[in-house]
């Protein structure tokens, strides 16, 4: 008689990119956990089993209550051990968090990254203790971008940035910290900061404005699929600067064939190692890449939420190992001590339930920047611990160095 | 000899003479069966339903407050596009007074419902005399706008929305408030529609030209009926708040604004009740599709086709005929 | 040129045309006079088939059911289930009552909506004789007809039928609401028209003074049903019809 | 920066007005209801998509094809619904609605909302106009929607086929009484209507990319576009076009890219606060005419 | 002449894009009185209507009622004061039963103000007041919706919906036309029963052998111009309206 499997609730937004490839993730980590006999608990063992269940959050027409239905419907229908993945929009999130905190049912996110969600649980630990991130946060993505620009302001001498980014908190956060906390303190020249509400299409006045400034670098901070447009239009109206930022249709290996071969020079951020992009020198990275690409047929093309998904059925296994025990307090209990090494290097929680992320993977889950070269490859740049080659100045461009 | 069919009222004197009406229990039953049966399915349903399905009933309940007040609007003459600005209205105000000033939600919600009907009515009062599409339209654009002026002054929580609301007391009690004040306003607002001053309304959509000739004011008359619809919207608002603990952007998205209609137009649009019905069948046909993951919405915008060409003029429409008319041949001498 | 057999229309269970039966002959001028209710709109849309239209309308609504027995045979052929496309194709042409109008288009453009099945320029010359018909109508080429008065409406609406230049013209009280001076104008211009171009007319009147001198034959209509035919000459000289609809 | 961004509201107007103009044609025309035009115009964009992709025929090929397609699915669309609705207006609407809501939901649901769904421009090159780099498709947008909207006036001023969609519309038993097939009419109109949002996807996809959000606003912009140009008026849609175009580009220029929304929606509004039938519509005026 | 004046227009233009609907018009009505307007197709008859009952505002000039100035005053607030009107295309509520139409008028403030709060039943008012205007009680016509029924109850039933307003001053607009000459001899009397009520009534017709025997004085527009004004006969006689409103016989 097979045992009982523990169910494992992957509530998202299923036809998103990001959700799609995540919940892939979760399922190829599952298997792998089932071949290898399952779960240790309770004197036995037991399978995983995932249920799943599309909240369209990231649809910005989709209200809230209407996600956070299905998000109740999966918890008390299908009555899962523990969340995967987790809503995709910021708000759905926080507003999810007071019926995970209702329900009791622990969840490991791994797409909303708001800083909101990190308050929250700042200001009530004990009500909403059952939420854990696994994916970047703002913040760490802050360290990251900041890196690069650094990075870039050494080696050329470059210091006139624009900002340009999705009306979303994430994305503004990100922006705001970066500003705050290395450009103004850099001495850098602040151009311009335009945020565009999801959906937007046109980009050309803040180009426009950019250009007529004589601006040398544009950070741009999207993760709608529009904001391809913004590299299409940077390049037929020609300005003369370095994008680097985090642009989500520019994170995929195909995006080269996408954008007819027009993106060489553009610098992205790949959230987690292991999504969309691995680093040579992190092997396990790599292999999580490939084991992907054989189960699927398929590359990862979401910088952002596979690698975390895959890495937190793993975290949950662990979990329940070292307590041995189903019991939602006791899971987490059991989570608040991970400490793993995974794709996306060594992942720990901090006193929020946030993956701590930094630039050394022996220590810290790491972040990765990659530069697109002419020929359609792309390099890893940033951090220097996973660097293969220095960053590149697209053609047309004069180093001020 | 040829032949057609006949249609015949089914107990007409039941239906007109009231004192007669009740003389026998048959009769009774006629009349106040159908007026009953779903009531009283409505108060006991909860009790034997799962939690889940105890919330697909508040959003059933919620969705027909909305359609009813759409119709109650339409029948004025007033086509909305945006319920979703008197939903969100109603959530905003509630949320604003309970994550502000910490009102408890046994106040924040009859004072949102006052408060956003009024705020409604004021928004919408300079548009008043626009008519037929342009006034929908500018229904559509409110909402659409207000969302955008959240967004861009990042008042009241901007993009994220404030949550960690008050919850109510419990699930029986979310539902049991919100059925109660879905049936009170029903059969509130349909006696309403029968009286005299329901038929001002009705007659301002019908030509409101001659209205004004009758020596009535349309617009405060419009005022009035906006008002009314406008605080039902509020109500649906400001309850999802306290259930869902979150306000934010979304309470203004297009889906409050379109089931409502297409509950209307499912159920029957001539009417306040076939406007409810729709939201019976919409929503809970909706959540049943969510068993089949991704193709659900899809399956859901074709049903609503289907529904709407199997049987155009509206399910209780279609439904009330039935009931009250039988069809037999005749024969017709010539 | 039409032959109406026992035709009957019901509105729901009610009656509106009882077993009504008409011949029309090619070239004649015929009056159909009833007073209210009589049923003349229901036959002159009997006639030219917007009642199979109403039919369909009313039956997707799940309103009234409208059922129709008896036969139209126009030109030997059985046309009672006609969509009213096909009848205006064979030259019926209806002028419906109470003057409508596409009031968002000038008059001009109605005109020439009005002449979707002829060439531009017959319509182009249909028109100009429109305009010297009703010469009112010309300063008002370009104005909006919702715009217009009620009898310029009801000299635009004939005008609209006139372009489509009917074999047999059906005019549903074409006298509603205009001034004397140009009832007669009308009334000459049915007269001139039926000589001159042989179209074939069937007015409806309830206020019959000014036709029933220039009809060829009337039918009389009372509840649906058919009370009297005969000659012009023959219904003036009959004394109820004299006081009834001729009013001396 | 002042002509640059003049250059840029010139094109943003001219999508906008190529996005409205089938829209236009069916709704604000003939009077009939199209809620599946948002659908529609991104379907064709993914039906040229899949036969470039996937079946490798020449772009002039697929994009024909698919704006032929698209015009048949419009046409039968009101064939086996609109037809079984007509007349009742918001049953029409709900119906077209659900159409397109199934139609967009698929295309989510089958994946296609990556930025790799696009079709390629006709010609990948920028020129200088006023110190801004313009590429060629804009400037297409900008010829091509011209000369559709002036080929669209003649054809509802001159041809009988146009003259009857505006009967149809205004008073369709009228209409019947002339010998307009009401229903042949409404059903070339929406299949025409199709047709026109097929070229606009052709012309305008390139820019951005194929994704079934796209189809939610597109609906929404060409109602507002045709509502405050007035119904029934072609002219109308380019001065709205104008309008918000300008507006859009103007205030994301000189305020801020989050303030474009609401000040193109204020201006909406504002119009129709002052001419309540829209820019060019009568609409008000008639019907209170006694 | 010793009535008193009860509506006065002084002056009175209306200008509709370049064309004058209404030109320099000057007029007045006497209480009781039963005044007959005729004129040519678009002579500006029912401008003039509108202008009195304040859906048209003038472009010139006024309009003094009972000695109040009403020119801008909101329509609604003129029929309360106990101007009420007709309208040439009828306006019916097309979804409502024909006694509902009633309903709407005895439902206005005027009414509710002369009833002094006791009402009784207004759809006994309404069926009564339909019977008066040659609803038969018992033939059901009252109770169809008015979209079915033919153009002659319309026309009744607008006169209805004027009555039911108790009005002082009572403004008929095309009412006889396409109305047959039975029917006309029916509703002739309630006509007069008004005038015995004293009612003052404004005519406008097409239709001069009946409006000629009831009608005190007659009033001939020509392009929004007054062209003539008097007893029938002496109208009748004046070439300017044989020429402009006649034609050439009779
Ligand atoms: N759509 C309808 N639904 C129900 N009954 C109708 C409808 N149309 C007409 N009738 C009925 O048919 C009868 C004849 O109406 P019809 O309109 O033909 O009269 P008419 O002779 O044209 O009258 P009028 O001179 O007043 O216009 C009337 O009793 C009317 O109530
Ligand atoms: N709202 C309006 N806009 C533009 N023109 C108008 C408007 N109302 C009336 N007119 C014009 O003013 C003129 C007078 O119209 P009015 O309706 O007063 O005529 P009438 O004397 O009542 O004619 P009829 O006997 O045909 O009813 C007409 O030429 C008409 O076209
Ligand atoms: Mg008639
Ligand atoms: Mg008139």
């Amino acid at each position: 008689r097979a045992a009982e499997p523990i169910v494992i609730g992957v509530a998202t937004s299923l036809g998103s990119l990001e959700g799609g490839e995540s919940l892939k993730a979760v399922q190829m980590a599952v298997d792998e956990i089932n071949a290898a006999g399952g779960v240790k608990v309770g004197g036995g063992t037991r399978p995983f089993k995932v249920e799943s269940i599309d909240l369209r959050d990231s649809d910005p027409g989709v209200p809230v209550p209407e996600a956070l239905l299905g998000l109740e419907k999966i918890i008390l229908e299908k009555k899962p051990t523990a969340l995967l993945v987790g809503p995709f929009r910021s708000e759905a999130l926080t507003a999810g968090m007071d019926i995970i905190a209702k329900y009791k049912v622990p969840l490991l996110g791994t797409i909303a990254m708001s800083p909101a969600s990190e308050a929250k649980i700042k200001a009530d630990p004990q009500k909403y203790k059952y939420v854990f991130r696994t994916c970047l946060n703002a913040v760490h993505l802050v360290q990251f971008l900041s890196g690069t620009m650094a990075a870039i302001n050494k080696q050329f001498g470059f210091n006139k940035v624009y900002i340009m980014t999705q009306d979303v908190a994430w994305a503004r956060g990100t922006a705001d910290l970066v500003k705050k906390l290395y450009f103004d303190k850099s001495g850098w020249e602040v151009l311009g900061m335009e945020s565009y509400p999801t959906g937007a299409s046109d980009f050309s006045s803040a180009l426009m404005k950019a250009r007529a400034q004589g601006v040398q670098v544009i950070m741009p901070v999207f993760d709608m699929p529009q904001s391809g447009t913004l590299v299409k239009q940077w390049n037929t109206m020609k300005v003369p600067a370095i994008m680097a930022g985090f642009i989500s249709p520019l994170a995929g290996s195909e995006a080269w064939k996408i954008f007819d071969g027009t993106i060489g020079g553009v610098l992205n951020t790949t959230f987690e190692l292991g999504s969309a992009m691995g680093a040579s020198k992190l092997p396990a990275s790599i292999d999580f890449m490939n084991k992907y690409q054989r189960k699927y047929g398929k590359e990862i093309q979401a910088g952002h939420g596979p690698a975390p998904s895959y890495e937190s059925v793993y975290i949950l296994k662990e979990a329940i190992e070292r307590t041995g025990s189903l019991d939602p307090d006791a899971i987490v209990a059991g989570l608040e001590k991970t400490d793993r090494r995974g794709a996306m290097g060594r992942i720990r929680y901090d006193g929020v339930h946030q993956a701590v992320y930094g630039f050394d993977p022996a220590e810290m889950s790491v972040s990765l920047v990659s530069q697109w070269t002419d020929s359609g490859k792309r390099v890893v740049v940033f951090p220097d611990s996973l660097a293969e080659n220095t960053i590149q100045l697209p053609a047309g461009l004069k180093s001020l160095k | 000899m040829k032949k057609r069919r006949e249609r015949i009222d089914r107990g007409i004197k039941a239906r007109s003479e009231d004192v007669y009406a009740l003389s026998s229990w048959r009769e009774m039953l006629y009349l106040a069966g159908p007026r009953l049966l779903p009531a009283a399915a409505f108060l006991l349903l909860p009790l034997f339903l799962g939690v889940y399905w105890q919330k697909v009933m508040i959003s059933v309940a919620v969705f027909a407050l909305l359609a009813i007040s759409w119709n109650m609007l339409a029948q004025t003459g007033m086509i909305s596009l945006g319920q979703a600005l008197f939903f969100g209205m109603g959530a905003y105000v509630s949320g604003i007074l309970n994550f502000y000033l910490g009102i408890p939600p046994w106040l924040t919600i009859p004072a949102a419902t006052v408060l956003g009907g009024t705020l409604c009515t004021l928004i919408l009062m300079p548009v008043l005399r626009l008519r037929g599409i342009y006034f929908s339209m500018v229904t559509l654009i409110i909402p659409l706008m207000l969302v955008r002026i959240i967004e861009a002054t990042k008042i009241f929580g901007g993009t994220e929305g404030l949550s960690g609301m008050t919850p109510l007391p419990s699930g029986l009690t979310e539902v049991y408030l919100v059925t109660g004040v879905f049936l009170g306003v029903l059969f509130g607002l349909r006696r309403l529609m029968e009286t005299d001053y329901g038929l001002v309304l009705k007659g301002i959509r019908d030509n409101d030209r001659s209205v004004t000739n009758a020596g009535i004011d349309i617009f405060w008359f419009k005022t009035q009926a906006l008002f009314i619809a406008s605080t039902i919207g509020a109500f649906a608002g400001a309850f999802m708040t306290h259930v869902y603990m979150f306000v934010g952007m979304p309470v203004f998205a297009l889906d409050y604004s379109i089931l409502p209609i297409a509950a209307a137009v499912v159920g029957g649009s001539g009417t306040l009740a076939g406007a409810a019905l729709g939201a019976v069948m919409l929503v809970p046909l909706s959540e049943a599709l969510r068993g089949i993951g991704g193709l659900r919405i899809v399956m859901y915008g074709l049903f609503l086709v289907v529904f709407i060409v199997a049987i155009p003029e509206g399910l209780f429409d279609y439904i009330q005929r039935k009931y009250h008319q039988m069809e037999r041949w005749v024969e017709i001498d010539q | 040129m039409l032959d109406v057999n026992n035709l009957m229309v019901f509105f729901e269970n009610a009656l509106a045309l009882n077993d009504f039966s008409m011949q029309v002959r090619e070239g004649e001028i015929i009056g159909v006079i009833g007073s209210n209710s009589a049923g003349k709109t229901t036959l002159m849309n009997a006639l030219s088939g917007l009642i199979i239209d109403m039919r369909i309308k009313e039956k997707r609504k799940g309103g009234e059911r409208i059922t129709l027995y008896g036969s139209i045979v126009y030109e030997g052929l059985d046309i009672t289930e006609f969509p009213p496309s096909a009848r205006v194709k064979k030259g019926i042409v209806l002028s419906r009552e109470r003057h409508p109008v596409f009031p968002e288009s000038s008059v001009a453009e109605n005109l020439k909506i009005a002449g979707y099945l002829r060439k531009r320029s017959e319509v182009r010359e249909v028109m100009e004789y429109v305009y010297t018909l009703f010469p009112a109508l010309v300063e008002l080429r370009r104005k909006k007809a919702g715009f217009l008065s009620g009898g310029e409406q009801q000299m635009l609406a004939i005008g609209m039928a006139l372009v489509v230049r009917p074999r047999l013209l059906l005019l549903d009280e074409p006298l509603l609401g205009l001034s004397p001076m140009m009832q007669k104008a009308l009334v000459n211009a049915i007269v001139s028209l039926n000589k001159e171009s042989g179209i074939t007319v069937v007015l409806s009147e309830q206020f019959a003074r000014p036709v029933l001198p220039i009809i060829d034959r009337g039918y009389v209509l009372e509840n649906g049903m058919l009370t009297l035919s005969g000659t012009g000459a023959e219904l003036m000289d009959n004394p109820e019809i004299k006081a009834a609809y001729f009013g001396i | 920066m002042f002509a640059g961004t003049l250059i840029f509201a010139l094109i943003n107007s001219f999508i906008l007005i190529l996005l409205a103009i089938g829209f236009n044609l069916t709704f604000g025309i003939s009077g009939v209801a199209n809620f599946a035009y948002g659908a529609l115009y991104i379907m064709s964009a993914y039906m040229s998509w899949t036969l470039l992709n996937l079946l490798h025929l020449p772009f002039w090929a697929s994009a024909a094809i698919s704006i032929v397609f698209t015009m048949i699915a419009g046409a039968v669309m009101y064939r086996f619904v609109l037809l079984r609705v007509r007349g009742q207006a918001l049953s029409e609407v709900i119906a077209t609605f659900g159409i397109g809501l199934s139609i967009l939901e698929l295309f989510r649901y089958m994946g296609l909302v990556g930025f790799e769904y696009t079709l390629p421009v006709f010609w990948n090159e920028s020129f200088m106009i006023a110190g801004v780099y313009v590429d060629i498709q804009r400037i297409a947008v900008v010829v091509i929607g011209l000369m559709l909207v002036v080929g669209l006036w003649l054809f509802t001023h001159f041809t009988s086929t146009g003259l009857a969609f505006r009967g149809i519309a205004q008073d369709e038993r009228t209409a019947l009484t002339f010998g307009i097939d009401s229903d042949r009419m409404a059903t070339l109109s929406v299949s025409f209507g199709a047709g026109l949002a097929a070229i606009a996807a052709t012309i305008i996809i390139p820019l951005g990319s194929i994704a079934p959000n796209e189809g939610y606003d597109v609906l929404i912009k060409a109602l507002a576009i045709c509502i405050i140009g007035g119904l029934g008026s072609t002219g109308g849609v380019i001065v709205a076009g104008f309008i918000i175009g300008f507006a859009e580009r103007f205030t994301d220029t000189y305020i801020g890219s989050h303030w474009t929304m609401i000040v193109s929606l204020a201006a909406i509004l504002l119009v129709l606060a002052i001419k309540p039938s829209g820019l060019f519509g009568h609409q008000k005026e008639l019907e209170e005419r006694i | 002449m010793s009535l008193p004046t009860t509506l006065q227009v002084e002056n009175i233009c209306k200008i509709f894009g370049r064309v004058a609907a209404v030109d320099h018009l000057s007029c007045e009505v006497r209480r009781g009185e039963l005044l007959g307007i005729i004129g040519p197709n678009g002579s500006g008859k029912t401008t003039l209507v509108n202008l009195i009952s304040g859906y048209v505002k003038p472009t010139s000039g006024r309009i003094l009622y009972n000695g109040q100035d009403i020119t801008r005053i909101a329509p609604h607030k003129i029929v309360c004061m106990g101007i009420s009107r007709t309208f040439q295309m009828v306006r019916p509520f097309y979804q409502l039963p024909a006694y509902k139409n009633m309903i709407i008028p005895l439902y206005s403030p005027r009414i509710r103000q002369l009833a002094g709060g006791k009402y009784g039943d207004r759809n006994a008012v309404a069926l009564d007041l339909l019977e008066e205007v040659g609803f038969e009680r018992d033939a059901h016509v009252a109770y169809k919706p008015a979209g079915t029924l033919p153009q002659g109850y319309l026309k009744r039933l607008e006169l209805a919906k004027a009555i039911a307003l108790s009005p002082d001053l009572l403004i008929l607009d095309e009412l006889f036309s396409g109305l047959s000459l039975a029917e006309v001899a029916s509703i002739v009397p309630v006509i007069e029963k008004l005038r015995l009520a004293g009612k003052t009534i404004i005519m406008i017709e097409h239709r001069l052998k009946e409006l000629f025997r009831i009608a005190d004085r007659i009033m001939v527009l020509n392009y929004g111009q007054k062209i003539a004004e008097g007893a029938s006969a002496e109208v009748m006689e004046s070439e300017e309206v044989k020429k402009a409103y006649l034609g050439s016989e009779e």
